[in-house]
């Protein structure tokens, strides 16, 4: 049977993030009666942006579930049924109301394995699409990543091209610890590009060099990888070799690629949407800093969201890290 | 080291005559629970406690009137609340006739909700509280705000949020449930400052009732008996969540004892009951007896909003039943039976809240975007000094 | 920019036929609310729901039974009823030793919540499951967790959290009410196995259950019949706040309806009362009709924790009002009254507890401490590149 | 009247930080009537660390209220309370125990004065005890400064000695907006101070220099300003001049002060009980690197918590950073 979501396709399709993330999910409830997948409107509506569309439809109810509105529950309960021999994939509707669920988060799901000694570990993946973009209202637009990357026990990963969101939400829930992943919403339907229908991984903890280059090093994930290699693009015209790392995993971050692009280049801009205090730039540069100082050029530069509130729609694309601030940190970097 | 030398709060170590004597403890009111002496004397089986709930329904669907229980409402009183819907509704429609021009955000539409936020709405006085959720449209342009800050809002523009003065209402809070508990603390602080009118309404949905913060809000208003009422739509749907997948219980109002408070469920879309029952909850709060949760059940008529495809999940069929069912509809059948209305006053008031709303229209389209400088500049009383940095960068972006 | 273009989700713009027929709705089992059918018909008030709350109470304080309520158990079974919970005291009392020499690390004492604990535990099948909170180490230990391995955990080591294969127990719980969730998803879990006889229990208090945790968790459990037994010690105290001002309800049992899910109160300090009722709820949980609200009614009689000093805000003739209430003597005075049991009985029980108490106490107290590296071993299934250096340095200190 | 907590002293008084919290709490109670005191056992027991001891006898249980047993009601009351023209000072029992109230923290006490463009601006301090030390069960050692620091519209202080405890409540209590007052359970008495009885205020936002060196700068806040000392002296005794700046408020960070010291020496090494990813450390070493690398010796070096749970009482004092680890990174920064 064929719906909108799902794939039945033998041969590499063009897809968008959205659906690459869809597939991904559909091939692995294939492969694996433990998985389940569970959330606000998951189930008939197919989710908010459809990326569980056609999983009801060819699962049925008892794996795709749509919970009552309380994500402290959606939580809560995966632990139990993680504890139960189940895999669930929990939808958090956005990244803004994922706060009631994080006492379970925090306080449990990144705790159990060791808690228990090891009897437990909790094979389960938090979804949320983050970050601003869609000129939504208030708490649909947050990126709160770096709470998630401070909490020991938790894996944070955020991919930018739907041949990664398929990689990797397969190997977030083959992951035995729990992950969350956090869905640039931005650009769920921004582009698409072949994916393969196969079943393959992409590892959690290896960044990618999305496309490479000498002078200075722009290291981002999720939508801002964009911005990065558009910038990249107008530094080229100005004869500026601009490396492009997409992170995709926050957290354990690839420490080697990060070092290698540095010490490569000499130069560092780091950006992301999340405020800049305490963010994940902060702990990139600091790392940084701690072991490849000798072969910075410059201070590792950090290109993010304001120490404020994500505005309004009508304020919105001021908010957001764009090309012109990528190229005024870089050139910043090159006069230093 | 002992071990757990360190592990005991320092009862022992701190100054002082810590352990208080029983005469001090009397003296600040025994804090004995009052169940302390009901176990070990009874037998065998007893009943701790008995609860009823009711519903409320005045109207039925086709404007008929039970006569005994129609609320004393003078003919004019009777047309206000008729009026208010109409104006709700005409204010909703041209939101989302905004919103498919592109002239308009996301919107949560009203519709089919107005008889319980007109209901409401003629009860409250200048000097109550709402916290309201973010359908509560109707209500809110009735108790004085000016229909173009709630455009603004949607439109995308925090400017909306700032009410003119002396209109006692919350900004719109999103995340489902958690201004219930905002409710809890304004009527808990209104009895503290010996208000003896004011009250704060809690507004949330039938989703939201599945919230955490829905029973911390109801238990702690309890507790504290603040002059809350908890006002709850139940519109049957959360998104494409029906209510029966949203609690095995079969209504909200039958919640109202597992906080030692009255509740009832009412008809929300016959605006005579929801009046009806508005008033006796609000008197019940008013007169300092604690909260009450009042249960509107009531029908989402539109998508939940405009990003939203109500015919992915819903029977045209039950869409179908519930317009036979139309708020505005039964209220008009009522009083144009009573003689109390006709096309004539229809037409004029159709007129007159469709200018309004055109002139509304155009205030808000005519505002200009704020500055970007906007975005940093109400996060704190003063700005740190990172702010002033992030600050300047958006200035100069602005030249 | 056409404002909004971009803020409604991408109904339109995603892929296939996105707009179900009302065919695949109705295949699907019509999501349609039960409520949709019920207003605007009737008039004028109707009760759309009662509810009433029984307590059960079996003995009287004095040990004298309600012969018509006498659960049918044989006499070893009764004893084995008052064994249970000697046995839990000695190992409470123990530790409470333990702690006062410095050898135990805080303690919260089950003493006087025996009968809870003691007339749940023979009710349980070996398959079924505990998610407890910190004060549930009378079932634990019944339940076939070694009393080494508590006591080690309380003396700070989480290798007592290694509990063995077998034996279905979550770790303890410490934030209040959380692991209700669990026990309402692993009960799920349950169901979805396709399990007919194994149940999770998710233990709570008073204190706890005015927590948003406990909402959700008795919420979600009841939308989804999850094989879950929710069993609530209210021991009348959170520390120091009584249970009247914990919530202005007057049980927690009185809640159930509120999840549609059936409850009662049980007097907590009568293990005949509370073995039956257990009985009860677990059959009806068992035949897969859904959770249980059960209440005991019992009484803390130690300070919160022996970090806690309770002469602070509890009065000492409310502790010997219960001391009269006594779980163990009051199940000791009807075993008497029947011949069941004597002093000779009773040394020998004595004696046999206290030397497996003892032998638990040399066994935990004989582990040496675990290794420093073991508090980066078990974050991850495999260590990360940074624990791995914090490993490095934790293991070099060590040497 | 006199009751063990609050001072009657008319001249300075040795006292213990939980006593000058105490005092400073009870000054401003007596000072401004709309000054509220609400958590779990605040009133009848005083606290579980007796901070608020003697204030419901004083000020009675319309100001001194024992709250249900619910974090997300304490805090979220606490917003109604503040826009009802009170100045709620809530007590969480442990910082292990504010996730449930993070929503209301994170949704709504962060952004009030935002959302309403200044007309709700929200008067509230919320009090809790962090950190390690105490040989506690799970959940009673959690340092989680990093989440506040990383959210626009709150203010983190963390103080360090009595003095500044009472003074900087008191700028909590009279501050306009939302204000996180993190007290270290651990020094809690561990030490006595002269403290003023007078009323007076210490400013957030400014960090004090706990001790003046010139060779390395360590910088720490709340009670690993003691580990500072201590390898303070240690480096005394072989020739090596420290400075111990004591941070206070985390948020807003003084600038300043943590550039005047890193210019000066050349070298610092931040110390925290919490961990490393994405760490207030980060923070501080990617500041300094991006404002002062030329004036640095040695990268910044970071002495955090593992990235790991914190281990129950058996293993806590390998977890805590000590005395010898601060040596340790300061030995770097000179053999650099
Ligand atoms: C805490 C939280 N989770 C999720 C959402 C996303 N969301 C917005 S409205 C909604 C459904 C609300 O249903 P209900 O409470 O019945 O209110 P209604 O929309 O019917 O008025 C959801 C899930 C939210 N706003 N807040
Ligand atoms: C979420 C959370 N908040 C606060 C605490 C601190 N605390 C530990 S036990 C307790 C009281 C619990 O009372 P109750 O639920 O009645 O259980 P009891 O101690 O009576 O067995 C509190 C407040 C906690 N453990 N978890
Ligand atoms: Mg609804
Ligand atoms: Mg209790």
């Amino acid at each position: 049977m064929a719906t909108a979501g799902i794939s039945t396709a033998e041969k590499t399709e063009k897809l968008t993030l959205a659906q690459a993330v869809n597939h991904g999910l559909a091939q692995e409830m294939e492969r694996d009666p433990s998985v389940l997948v569970m959330g606000e409107d998951v189930g008939m509506d197919g989710g908010v942006f459809r990326v569980t569309e056609g999983l009801l439809d060819k699962f049925g109810p008892d794996r795709v579930m749509d919970t009552p509105l309380a994500e402290s529950a959606i939580v809560g309960a995966a632990v139990g049924l993680a504890i139960a021999g189940f895999r669930p994939v929990c939808e958090i509707q956005f990244t803004g109301f994922v706060y009631p669920a994080l006492n379970q988060l925090f306080a449990h799901a990144a705790r159990y394995r060791n808690r228990s000694r090891g009897r437990y570990p909790l094979p389960m993946v938090i979804r949320m699409p983050y970050g601003g973009g869609i000129h939504p209202p208030e708490h649909h637009s947050e990126s709160y990543e770096a709470l998630f990357a401070h909490t020991p026990g938790l894996k944070v990963v955020i991919p930018s091209t739907p041949g990664d969101a398929k990689g990797l939400i397969v190997s977030a829930i083959r992951d035995d610890d729990p992950v969350i992943f956090m869905e640039p919403k931005r650009i769920y339907r921004a582009f698409r590009e072949e994916v393969s229908p196969e079943d393959y991984t992409v590892p959690i903890g290896q960044a990618r060099i999305a496309a490479d280059g000498k002078d200075v090093a722009i290291i981002a994930y999720g939508a801002m990888v964009r911005a990065a290699l558009e910038a990249r693009e107008t530094l080229a015209r100005r004869n500026v070799s601009a490396e492009v790392v997409d992170l995709r995993t926050i957290n354990p971050m690839d420490i080697e690629t990060i070092l290698r692009s540095a010490e490569k280049t000499g130069r560092v801009v780091v950006v992301h949407e999340a405020p800049r205090n305490a963010g994940v730039g902060a702990e990139i540069a600091a790392l940084i800093q701690e072991r490849a100082m000798l072969s910075l050029l410059a201070p590792v530069q950090r290109v993010c969201g304001f120490d404020a509130v994500f505005p309004f729609p009508r304020l919105e694309e001021h908010y957001l890290p764009a090309k012109e601030r990528v190229l005024e940190a870089v050139q910043k970097t090159l006069d230093f | 080291m002992r071990v757990g030398r360190l592990c005991r709060y320092p009862v022992k170590r701190a100054r002082g005559n810590l352990v208080q004597p029983e005469a001090v403890i009397k003296a600040r009111g025994s804090p004995k629970s009052d169940l302390a002496f009901e176990t070990g004397d009874k037998m065998p089986v007893t009943i701790i406690h008995e609860a009823r709930t009711e519903r409320l329904e005045i109207l039925d669907r086709s404007g008929k009137a039970d006569e005994a229980l129609l609320p004393k409402l003078s003919s004019e009183e009777m047309a206000s609340l008729y009026k208010l819907m109409v104006r709700m509704r005409r204010f909703d429609e041209k939101a989302l006739a905004l919103q498919r021009q592109g002239r308009m955000g996301t919107w949560g539409s009203v519709r089919g909700q107005e008889a319980c936020q007109a209901g409401l709405a003629v009860n409250l006085l200048k000097e109550d509280w709402l916290a309201p959720s973010f359908r509560e449209h109707g209500v809110m342009i009735s108790h004085g705000i000016p229909m173009r800050q709630i455009y603004a809002l949607w439109r995308g523009d925090e400017r909306g949020h700032l009410f003119p003065e002396g209109v006692n209402c919350l900004p719109v809070s999103i995340p489902v449930a958690s201004q219930l508990l905002h409710a809890a603390g304004l009527g808990l602080g209104l009895k503290l400052r010996g208000e003896k009118s004011a009250v704060a309404i809690g507004f949330a949905g039938d989703g939201a009732s599945s919230e955490g913060d829905f029973h911390e809000a109801l238990n702690f208003g309890g507790v504290f008996k603040s002059r809350t009422l908890f006002f709850i739509q139940n519109n049957q749907w959360a998104i494409s969540v029906p209510f029966h997948k949203q609690t095995a219980a079969r209504s909200i109002a039958q919640r109202a004892p597992a906080y030692g408070m009255p509740g009832m469920q009412v008809d929300g879309n016959d605006v005579l009951a929801v009046y009806a029952a508005t008033k006796k909850a609000l008197d019940h709060v008013r007169a300092g007896n604690g909260p009450y949760l009042l249960e509107c059940l009531t029908y989402r008529m539109e998508n939940h909003t405009t990003a939203d495809d109500a015919s992915r999940y819903r029977l045209a069929e039950e869409l179908a039943y519930w317009k036979e069912r139309d708020p505005i509809d039964r209220m008009r059948a009522f009083l144009v039976s009573r003689k109390l209305w006709d096309d004539k006053k229809g037409q004029a008031l159709l007129e007159e809240v469709s200018a309004e709303v055109e002139a509304e229209v155009k205030a808000f389209e005519a505002e200009p975007a704020a500055p970007a400088t906007d975005i940093v500049d109400f996060m704190y009383k003063e700005r740190p000094w990172f702010l002033e940095e992030q600050r300047a960068l958006l200035a100069r972006e602005a030249r």
